[in-house]
């Protein structure tokens, strides 16, 4: 996607989706019964390691073993976050055999943000919008064929503008 | 009343390509509202995407995923068509869940 | 009310210090209010040493130890619209965003740029 | 300096509209035909229409970000909303599209209009809310929630619409424009900024991380969600709070102040492309 033809191709998207929407819009249904997921206990929601303050801690609670930094891994996010409440972060990676994807801002309150499984058929490639409190380097972790793989990338986030 | 969640499940050579935005808070705990009290924490804990019974995505999130929370992903296998399953549920228990149709 | 407090502390500052403290005191206290974004809010639009993720809207502010003196970096604080009626630089002193005793701690500062 | 005064100095420095000015006669196409070459000029890599997407026609690292934005924008769940709301009939069982020349729909680039009738401007926002008190209904907020909906809807179905903002032969319209104008480019508030300060004066710079948009082009994306919000926000709230930032006393919504400041700006940015809803950090 080229700068100048992006936005317009996206339009067109959003146009195709609106049809798509009203389609998907008649066959949904509140549940009333916690969702049925797949019965393995990788399933159980981490809630120990999102309550970990520090990367280190919520690695460990998450994982629990080391990473090593992996150039296979591409962690797309912005220099400069354009507000840090919404700041689009992706990962692709070329390792094989990926189990998981994790993303991590280090300078949050609660350092874990995303933990995501990836099943046997699944592309390992995420894209997601997360929260930034402050400056940060922002670290993506792939669970591949037993070993836990990372890329860090430094997004800065900062104040608007106009004073307080 | 409309869904939460808004997908868009789309064939592209091999893969269906899914993207997800779902309408929910995701309050972090952390902020105060207007009378200076703190907002109680909000948030989806758990995002599953379903194709024939089998779990093609499962998102574990916590605060830090911002309000109307957007992912994308993509997997293997699925036809024009299929149906893919969608469903959340948060901190309060509360779920919600769709059924798209892969286009 | 902001401002009469700020006044309050900054007398109350001034005189509980000796002459001879105060310069360098009025530096660290000028950096405080030019970084602080309800008082100077400088970083908005000026990169400054020390301060993270400027704006880019006004000039760099380095180099400014003899280039301007004390009394022009006060009315350039105070009404820069002075000197240049286009400028968009807000009148600190005329339309009292600053005190003077404000004004005067970040024109210590600046001169220590 | 009186206002006057500064408008007339800042307008002919900045090359704006100067020679209209300089005339007896305000000339309202020369001051459109200025304000557009100005920005033209200074931003020569950007495309003409690519004003309408204001700090991100002039940022690339911004931009991906809203690329990435767009695949699945932020102002889907109003401009649903909108659409739902648009449709739904009022109590009397008449619905918006009575109150609007085609139903409603591809009109968003001939607002505002000037009304010969009332003699004043009258915007989209304010049409919505005198056709729900027309049929007997409350009145909306004009900052957000509805009012964005509505207004985000109705932008939607006019995207790529060149905007068509007219200047009737009657002189209460050229001062309304007139006083538009001048509110456009007094300074006020505390930090004495007039809007001409930021959007005409530094569009493409930073205040800190934010990009400025250029005024060019920045009604045509309205309503916005704007990540600052964690919401949507309509014309009104954009002005409302560009005037509160800039530490001066907002008017009213839809006071004849902003009425006339909407009609100048839509007017100068004509022929600019319908592009609202939009997304903007």
């Amino acid at each position: 996607m080229t700068a100048s033809s992006g936005p317009w191709a996206n339009r067109r998207l959003i146009l195709k989706g609106a049809g798509l929407v009203a389609l998907i819009g008649l066959g949904n249904a509140v549940l009333h019964a916690a969702p049925v997921f797949a019965a393995t206990n990788d399933n159980k929601y981490p809630e120990d390691a999102f309550k970990q303050k520090n990367a280190g801690d919520a690695i460990k609670a998450l994982y629990g073993r080391d990473h090593e930094a992996s150039d296979k891994i591409k962690l797309d996010a912005p220099e400069i976050a354009e507000n840090g409440g919404v700041v689009p972060i992706a990962v692709t990676t070329s390792l094989p055999n990926v189990t998981s994807i994790s993303f991590i801002v280090a300078e949050n309150p609660f350092a874990l943000a995303a933990s995501y499984h990836i099943p046997e058929g699944t592309v390992p490639a995420v894209a997601n919008r997360l929260k930034m409190a402050k400056t940060s380097n922002v670290i993506a972790l792939v669970e591949s064929g037993g070993k836990l793989y990372s890329a860090t990338k430094e997004v800065k986030v900062t104040v608007g503008g106009c004073g307080g | 009343m409309a869904s939460s969640i808004r997908v868009r499940a789309i064939l592209n050579g091999e893969n269906a390509e899914v993207q997800t935005l779902i309408q929910h808070p995701m309050d972090t705990g952390l902020v105060k509202d207007a009378k200076g009290e703190l907002i109680p924490a909000h948030y989806i804990q758990q995002l599953t995407f379903t194709h024939k019974d089998k779990t093609v995505f499962l998102a574990d999130w916590g605060t830090a995923v911002s309000k109307d929370p957007y992912v994308k992903f993509a997997f293997k296998g699925a036809a024009k068509g299929d149906e893919l399953k969608v469903s959340w549920v948060d901190n309060k228990g509360a779920t919600d869940s769709l059924t798209a149709t892969i286009q | 009310m902001r401002t009469a407090l700020a006044l309050g502390l900054s007398l109350a500052m001034s005189l509980s210090m000796s002459a001879a403290a105060h310069a360098q005191s009025g530096a660290a206290e000028g950096q405080k209010l030019a970084f602080d974004r309800g008082k100077g809010n400088c970083l908005t639009c000026h990169e400054i040493k020390g301060g993270d993720l400027p704006g880019s809207i006004g000039p760099k502010l380095e180099n400014l130890k003899g280039r301007y003196d004390r009394a022009e970096l006060t009315a350039i604080l105070n009404d820069e619209t002075v000197r240049n009626p286009l400028t968009v630089m807000p009148p600190f002193g005329r339309n009292r965003i600053l005190t003077e005793q404000e004004i005067s701690a970040i024109v210590d500062f600046l001169q220590t740029l | 300096m009186s206002a006057l005064r500064a408008l007339l100095v800042a307008a002919t420095a900045l090359g704006l509209g100067a020679t209209a000015m300089a005339e007896d006669k305000p000339n309202p196409p020369a001051d459109a035909k200025a304000f557009q070459d100005y920005f033209v000029k200074k931003f020569p890599k950007v495309a003409f229409d690519d004003f309408v997407n204001g700090p991100y026609s002039m940022n690339a690292d911004m931009r991906r970000q809203w690329e990435e934005k767009e695949q699945f924008p932020p102002y889907e769940f109003a401009l649903e909303a909108g659409k739902e709301m648009f449709a739904k009939p009022f109590k009397n069982g008449k619905t918006y599209a009575d109150c609007f020349p085609n139903g409603g729909i591809g009109i968003r680039q001939n607002y505002p209009y000037f009304d010969d009738k009332e003699g004043k401007v009258v915007t989209l926002e304010l049409a919505l809310n005198r056709c729900r008190e027309a049929n007997g209904e409350q009145p909306y907020s004009y900052v957000k929630d509805e009012m964005a909906s509505l207004t985000a809807y109705m932008a939607y179905t006019s995207r790529g619409k060149r905007f068509d903002i007219r200047i009737p032969d009657d002189p209460r319209a050229l001062e309304a424009y007139e006083k538009g104008k001048e509110y456009f480019y007094t300074r006020r508030g505390q930090l004495n900024f007039s809007c001409a300060s930021c959007h005409v004066q530094s569009p493409g710079e930073r205040i800190r991380a934010e990009i400025l948009a250029p005024a060019l082009g920045i009604l045509n994306a309205m309503p916005i969600y704007r990540s600052e919000w964690s919401g949507m926000g309509t014309i009104s709230r954009r002005i409302v709070t560009c005037n509160s930032q800039t530490r001066a006393v907002p008017l009213e919504p839809q006071s004849d102040e902003y009425r006339n400041l909407e009609y100048y700006l839509s007017y100068v940015s004509n022929g600019l492309p319908v592009s609202g809803p939009g997304a903007r950090p």
